[in-house]
C-alpha cells in the first residue's frame, strides 16, 4: 500500500471520507466537512455571481462601454436592501415584480408549446404511424390509453367515482410502472458515480487499483 | 406550412390578416451551361419568413445528375448587383435544396443569387441570377398555435373565475398529500420537534417555486398556530427573500408575531450538493417531526427524502420535476404529484379566485383528452388528415 | 397603493413578454436579451441579503455558543477566504491568490460535491429495500417494474431469458413513456394557469406583507 | 418465523456496508462475470469494424467533464482501441470546456500501445464552443472549423486529413457524451449532413434515445458502463485489446450492487408476506 504525496489529495481524499462517514451516524467529522462545504460553496456562489453577473453584465457595460442604461438594473437590484426598513420595506416588491413578471411572461407560452402542444402532437403520432406496423401500432395505441389515464387521474372537479375511478386507477397503473422503471434504469448511474468515488480514493490516495 | 394554417383557419373560424405569406419574387430560369455537369435549375430567392431580418432563402430544384449520383453539393453565392462580383455564402450537401443566408449585410436592399452545383470533378453556375430583399417580420407564423391555444386557455380560465367570483361553489376532490398537512404539523406539535421546509432549489421564476411558498405560506399559518418551531433552508437568495416574507406575514395574520422568529428562514448555500449535506446535517440534529420538499428538485431530492426518513419524520414531498418524482415516492409518505403541487394553493386556501383556475384547468385538460380521441381517430382513417394535425400542433 | 405598483409592473411586464414570444422583429429579440441580462444583475443583489442571513445565523450560534458553535467558525472562515479569493484571483499582480482559488475548488469543493452525490448509490439500495414491498396493488406494480429494469441492465438478465432486455426497453418505452407524457400535460397546463394567476395578480403570496 | 418477520427490518447500515463492499472487491480483486454485449452496442461495433483500415478517420466527439467520466471515459478508451487496433484513423474532438482533457489524456494512454502516431493515425482537435454551430460547420467545411488541431499544426499538413473536407468524408461519427449535445449531433450531422452516428450515453439519458435508435438515426448505442463494458468484451474476444478493462471491473461492482439490492427487495418482500400471513391467522 502506497499513499499518495500531494497534500491536495490527501485534504480531498480525508473530505471524501468524512461525507461517507454520514452513512454511519452524523458526528462530529461529517459535522466538519458539512460546515466546510456550506462554506466554502457559499463563498465560491458569491465569487461566481461577482464574476459572471456583476462583472460582464453591469461593471462592464456601464464603466467600459459607457452604456449608462445598465445602471437601472443596478438600481433595481438595489432596492432589495430596503428591506430593512420598517417605513420603505416595501420597495424589495419591485425587484420582485420585475422577475417575477419577466419569468411568468417569458416561459408561460413557450412551456405551454413544449408540455402541451408538442405531447399531444408526439401521442397523436407515437399511435398512428402505420409504417411501425403490427406490433407497434398495438404499443402505440396501449400509451396512448396511458397517456389519456395518467390525465384523468390529476382531474380535480369530480370526486374519483365510477368511469372516472376506473380511468385513474388505470393512470396510476402507468404511473407506477413507470416511476419503477425510472427509478430501476437509475441505478447504474448510482452506482458508476460511487465507482468513480472509490477508484479516486484507491487510484489516487492510496495506489491499489492501477 | 400553408396546410397548418388554413386548418387553423378552419378551426377557429376566424380570419387573421397576416396570415398570407407575401410572395417571393418571380423565379427565372437558368439554362444548361455546356460542362460535364448540369446547374441546378428554378432558383428561386425570398425573404426568410419569421425572423428578425437580415435572412434569405434561396430555394432551387436539384440538377438532374444527382441522380447518377454525380453532384457533391451546392455553393450559393451573392452579389450587390446582377452582374457584380458573386461570392460564396454558404455550401449544403448533395439532397438539400435550400439555404438560409442568414448574414445579409442589410434589410430591404436586393441582393442577388445564384447557385452552382459542385461535382466531383466540375462545378455548374446556374446562369441567371435571382433576387430578394430581406425583411424582418411582427408576427411568428409558425408559432399560431401556441397563440390561438394560450389564449383559449386564458379565456376558459378567465370564465371559471368569474364564475367563482359570482359565489358559486365549486368543487375539488380530496388531495391525499395536502390533506395530511394538518396532521402533520399536528404530529410535530405534540412531539415538541420542529418542522422542516425546503422550498425547492429552484428559482424564483421557476412557477414550481411560487407554488412552493404559497404551500410554505399554508404551512406557517399552522405552525403560527400550534407555536411549533419552523426551519426553511434556502438555496437561492432570491427565493430566500420572499421565503422570510412570507412566513413572516402568515405569523402577523394569525395574530402571532411574537412568535415569528427571523432566524427560522435561513439561506445556505446556492451549491446543489452542499445544500443537500447541509439540510442533511440539519436533519440528523434537529430531528423534525416532518419534512416538507416542495418545488423543483434534481439528484439531491433522494438524499433528503432518505435522510429524512431515517430521522423517523413524516414526509411530504411534491415537483413537477418528472425525473424525480420515482424518488420522492419511495422515500416520502405522501407525494404530490406533478400538477397536484399547482392544485395545493387552490385546495389549501379555498380561495374561490383559485379554485376557479384550477376549474379552468380541469376543463382544459377535458379538452385535450377530446381533441386527443378526435385527432387519433380521424389519423387512423385518413394519412392525410393525420399530416394536417400534426402539422397544427407543430412547435415553431 | 404599495400593493399596487408592484401588480402593476407584474401585469405589464408579463403581458408584453408573453406577446414577445410571436414578435420575432430585431427590436423585439433585443429587449428580450437586454431583459434578460438585467434579470440577472438584479437578482444578483439578493445574493447580499442571502450571506447576510448566513453570516447572521452562524454568528448567533458562535456568540450564543450553541451547541457545536465552532463549527460555524469553519463556516464563515470558509466563505470569507473563498469568496476573497474568487474575487481578488483575477486582479493582475495577484495571481497566486486565483490558483489558490482554483485548488480549493478542485481538492476541496469538487470532491465533498462528488461524495455527496456518490451517497446516493447507497440510498438507492436502502430506499428500494423499505419502498419496493407489494403492499398494495401499485406498489406490486412499482416493485415488477423496477425488478425487471434492474434485471434488463445486468447480463444475468438475458442469462435467464434473453427477452428480458427486450421487456425492460418496452417498460421504459411504453408505459413508462405514457405516464411521464400524461403527467407532463397536467404539469404544463399548471405551470401556465400559475403564471397567468401570477400576471393577472391572483397569486399574491409573493407579496408577503410587503406594502400593508 | 420471527427471523423471517425480522426481514423487514434489516438494518439500513448493513445494506450501506454490503453496497461498499460491491463496489470495493470487483475493483481490486479481478472477476470474470458473464457480459452478454447488447444488440444496441453490438451494432456500433460492428459499423466500425467493417470500416476499411488506412481509409477516411472516424470522427469521435468527447463531448463530456470530469463529472460525467466514470461512465464515459471506458467508452471512450474501447472505441479508440477498436480502431487503433484494426488500423482506423481517428479525429477526436469535443465540445465541452472541461472535456478536452480527458480525451487528450485517453489518446496519450492508448496510442503507444497500438503504435499509433499523432498526424498519421490520429489527430486532436481539442475544444470548439459553439456546440451546434460546429456541429454545423464541419458540414460545410471542416477547415472552417478547425483550422489546425489541437497543438496548432494546420490540418493541411497532415497526411490522413488530405481528403477529409466535411461529413461526406467521414464514415462515422461516434457522439459520447452526458448532455443533449448527442442530439445536435443527430439533428445536424445526420439529418442535415447524412452522416451516420453512433452514440454513447449515460445511463440515465438511454431512455431518450431509443426513439432514433427505432428510427435507425442512430448505427448504435452504448449505455453507460454497462455497453462500455460490452464493447471491452467485444475488443477483447476479437484479440483488439489486452488492456485493463475499466468498465468490466465497474460492470462487475455494478452488477453485484444490482443482484444484492434485487436480493434486498426479495428479502424485504419475504419478510413482508410472512408477517402479514402471520397477523391474519391472528
Amino acid at each position: 500500500m502506497i499513499f499518495s504525496t500531494n497534500p491536495w489529495v490527501w485534504i480531498a481524499a480525508i473530505l471524501t471520507l468524512c461525507i461517507f462517514s454520514f452513512l454511519y451516524k452524523e458526528n462530529a467529522f461529517y459535522r466538519f466537512a458539512e460546515h466546510l462545504f456550506v462554506g466554502v460553496s457559499a463563498g465560491y456562489g458569491v465569487a461566481i455571481y461577482w464574476n459572471n453577473a456583476i462583472v460582464p453584465n453591469l461593471y462592464v457595460p456601464v464603466f467600459h462601454q459607457h452604456n449608462y442604461w445598465f445602471i437601472i438594473p443596478g438600481l433595481i437590484g438595489m432596492m432589495f436592501f430596503f428591506r430593512f426598513s420598517a417605513k420603505t420595506g416595501w420597495l424589495i416588491l419591485i425587484p420582485l415584480a420585475v422577475l417575477l413578471g419577466t419569468g411568468s411572461g417569458v416561459y408561460l407560452a413557450p412551456t405551454f408549446q413544449a408540455d402541451v402542444l408538442k405531447q399531444m402532437q408526439s401521442a397523436i403520432a407515437d399511435a398512428t404511424n402505420l409504417e411501425l406496423g403490427g406490433w407497434g401500432l398495438v404499443w402505440g395505441l396501449v400509451a396512448f390509453v396511458g397517456v389519456l389515464t395518467t390525465l384523468s387521474y390529476f382531474f380535480f372537479s369530480r370526486e374519483q367515482k365510477g368511469a372516472l375511478k376506473i380511468s385513474a386507477n388505470i393512470g396510476i397503473w402507468f404511473i407506477m410502472i413507470g416511476f419503477g422503471a425510472s427509478f430501476g434504469n437509475t441505478v447504474m448511474a448510482r452506482v458508476s458515480l460511487l465507482i468513480g468515488r472509490v477508484q479516486f480514493l484507491l487510484t489516487d490516495w492510496i495506489h491499489i487499483i492501477k | 406550412m400553408r396546410l397548418k394554417i388554413y386548418a387553423l383557419l378552419l378551426a377557429m373560424a376566424a380570419a387573421l390578416p397576416c396570415l398570407a405569406a407575401p410572395p417571393g419574387p418571380a423565379a427565372s430560369e437558368a439554362p444548361m451551361a455546356a460542362v460535364t455537369v448540369a446547374p441546378p435549375s428554378g432558383i428561386k430567392a425570398a425573404d426568410t419568413p419569421n425572423d428578425a431580418g437580415n435572412a434569405i432563402t434561396v430555394r432551387w430544384q436539384a440538377s438532374p445528375d444527382e441522380a447518377r449520383k454525380m453532384i457533391e453539393g451546392y455553393e450559393v453565392l451573392r452579389a450587390e448587383t446582377p452582374d457584380g462580383e458573386f461570392i460564396k455564402v454558404g455550401y449544403v450537401p448533395y439532397g438539400f435544396t435550400s439555404f438560409d443566408d442568414q448574414d445579409v449585410p442589410a434589410n430591404g436592399k436586393e441582393y442577388f443569387y445564384r447557385v452552382k452545383a459542385v461535382g466531383r470533378e466540375s462545378q455548374a453556375l446556374s446562369l441567371a441570377s435571382v433576387s430578394a430583399r430581406s425583411a424582418e417580420q411582427w408576427f411568428n407564423t409558425m408559432r399560431i398555435n401556441a397563440l390561438v391555444s394560450c389564449l383559449l386557455f386564458t379565456l376558459i380560465v378567465v370564465i371559471f373565475i368569474s364564475r367563482a367570483k359570482s359565489g358559486q361553489s365549486l368543487f375539488i376532490r380530496r388531495i391525499a398529500g395536502l390533506a395530511a398537512v394538518e396532521e402533520a404539523v399536528g404530529r410535530a406539535t405534540e412531539m415538541g420537534r420542529p418542522i422542516l421546509y425546503v422550498p425547492g432549489l429552484s428559482s424564483i421564476s421557476d412557477v414550481a417555486t411560487i407554488a412552493a411558498l404559497n404551500i410554505l405560506g399554508q404551512v406557517a399559518k399552522k405552525t403560527a398556530e400550534y407555536d411549533t418551531p419552523l426551519l426553511v433552508p434556502n438555496r437561492d437568495p432570491v427565493v430566500f427573500t420572499v421565503a422570510q416574507e412570507i412566513v413572516k406575514e402568515a405569523y402577523n395574520e394569525i395574530g402571532r408575531p411574537d412568535a415569528y422568529n427571523h432566524d427560522s428562514v435561513f439561506y445556505l448555500t446556492d451549491s446543489q450538493m452542499g445544500f443537500a449535506s447541509g439540510v442533511d446535517g440539519i436533519m440528523a440534529r434537529e430531528k423534525p417531526a416532518t419534512n416538507f420538499f416542495m418545488g423543483m428538485f434534481w439528484a439531491e431530492s433522494l438524499i433528503l427524502a432518505e435522510t429524512g426518513a431515517e430521522t423517523g419524520a413524516i414526509q411530504i414531498a411534491g415537483t413537477d420535476a418528472i425525473h424525480q418524482l420515482p424518488f420522492f415516492i419511495t422515500a416520502c409518505d405522501y407525494t404530490l404529484i406533478g400538477e397536484e403541487l399547482y392544485a395545493a394553493s387552490a385546495y389549501l386556501s379555498r380561495e374561490p379566485m383559485l379554485l376557479g383556475t384550477l376549474k379552468g384547468q380541469d376543463w382544459s385538460k377535458a379538452v385535450i383528452v377530446l381533441l386527443l380521441i378526435a385527432g387519433l381517430a380521424v389519423s387512423l382513417i385518413n394519412p392525410g388528415i393525420r399530416e394536417i394535425i400534426l402539422q397544427m400542433l407543430k412547435v415553431g | 397603493m404599495k400593493r399596487q405598483i408592484p401588480l402593476i409592473i407584474v401585469l405589464i411586464l408579463g403581458i408584453f413578454f408573453f406577446f414577445q414570444f410571436f414578435v420575432p422583429s430585431r427590436i423585439s429579440t433585443n429587449i428580450l436579451q437586454t431583459t434578460l441580462q438585467w434579470t440577472i444583475v438584479i437578482s444578483a443583489f439578493a445574493i447580499v441579503l442571502a450571506i447576510g442571513s448566513l453570516f447572521n445565523h452562524h454568528m448567533l450560534k458562535i456568540r450564543r455558543r450553541k451547541p457545536h458553535w465552532w463549527n460555524s467558525i469553519v463556516t464563515l472562515a470558509a466563505l470569507v477566504v473563498m469568496a476573497l479569493l474568487g474575487i481578488f484571483g483575477r486582479v493582475k499582480g495577484l495571481e497566486p491568490l486565483g490558483e489558490l482559488y482554483r485548488k480549493l475548488f478542485h481538492y476541496v469543493q469538487s470532491p465533498m460535491d462528488q461524495a455527496m452525490f456518490a451517497i446516493l448509490a447507497f440510498y438507492m439500495a436502502s430506499a428500494a429495500y423499505r419502498a419496493f414491498r407489494a403492499r398494495s396493488q401499485e406498489a406490486a406494480l412499482l416493485l415488477i417494474s423496477g425488478f425487471i429494469v434492474m434485471l434488463g441492465v445486468i447480463p444475468f438478465g438475458s442469462m435467464l431469458w434473453t427477452k428480458i432486455p427486450d421487456i425492460a426497453e418496452w417498460i421504459m418505452m411504453v408505459p413508462n413513456m405514457a405516464a411521464k407524457r400524461g403527467i407532463l400535460f397536467g404539469v404544463g397546463l399548471g405551470i401556465t394557469a400559475t403564471s397567468l394567476k401570477i400576471i393577472l395578480g391572483i397569486e399574491r403570496s409573493w407579496l408577503g406583507g410587503g406594502g400593508k | 418465523m420471527k427471523i423471517l418477520e425480522n426481514l423487514t427490518k434489516i438494518n439500513r447500515r448493513y445494506i450501506f456496508l454490503l453496497v461498499a463492499l460491491a463496489v470495493i472487491f470487483p475493483l481490486v480483486i479481478p472477476m470474470k462475470l458473464p457480459t452478454i454485449p447488447g444488440k444496441y452496442t453490438v451494432k456500433l461495433y460492428d459499423f466500425i469494424d467493417q470500416i476499411p483500415p488506412q481509409s477516411q478517420p472516424v470522427l469521435i466527439a468527447a463531448d463530456y467533464s470530469p463529472s460525467m467520466m466514470p461512465e464515459l471515459q471506458p467508452m471512450l478508451e474501447a472505441v479508440i482501441r477498436h480502431c487503433f487496433a484494426k488500423k482506423i484513423r481517428v479525429m477526436i474532438l469535443t465540445l465541452d470546456p472541461n472535456g478536452a482533457a480527458l480525451s487528450e489524456a485517453a489518446l496519450k494512454k492508448i496510442a503507444p500501445e497500438h503504435g499509433a502516431q499523432n498526424g498519421k493515425d490520429y489527430v486532436f482537435l481539442g475544444f470548439k464552443p459553439g456546440n451546434a454551430l460546429v456541429i454545423m460547420s464541419i458540414g460545410e467545411n471542416f477547415r472552417q472549423a478547425f483550422p489546425t488541431d489541437f497543438y496548432g499544426v494546420p490540418l493541411d499538413s497532415l497526411p490522413m486529413m488530405a481528403g477529409v473536407r466535411n461529413y461526406a468524408d467521414v464514415p462515422l461519427v461516434v457522439s459520447i457524451a452526458g448532455s443533449a449535445v448527442t442530439q445536435s449531433w443527430i439533428n445536424f450531422a445526420h439529418t442535415r449532413y447524412h452522416a451516420n452516428v453512433g452514440a454513447g450515453c449515460t445511463a440515465v439519458s438511454t431512455a431518450d434515445y431509443y426513439p432514433f435508435l427505432q428510427a435507425e438515426q442512430l448505427v448504435g448505442l452504448l449505455n453507460g458502463m454497462k455497453g462500455a463494458s460490452e464493447y471491452e468484451y467485444l475488443n477483447q474476444k476479437n484479440g483488439y485489446s489486452s488492456a485493463v478493462q475499466l468498465a468490466t471491473k465497474g460492470m462487475n461492482a455494478v452488477s453485484i450492487v444490482h443482484l444484492l439490492l434485487m436480493l434486498f427487495i426479495i428479502l424485504g418482500n419475504i419478510g413482508y408476506l410472512v408477517t402479514r400471513h402471520n397477523q391474519s391467522k391472528k
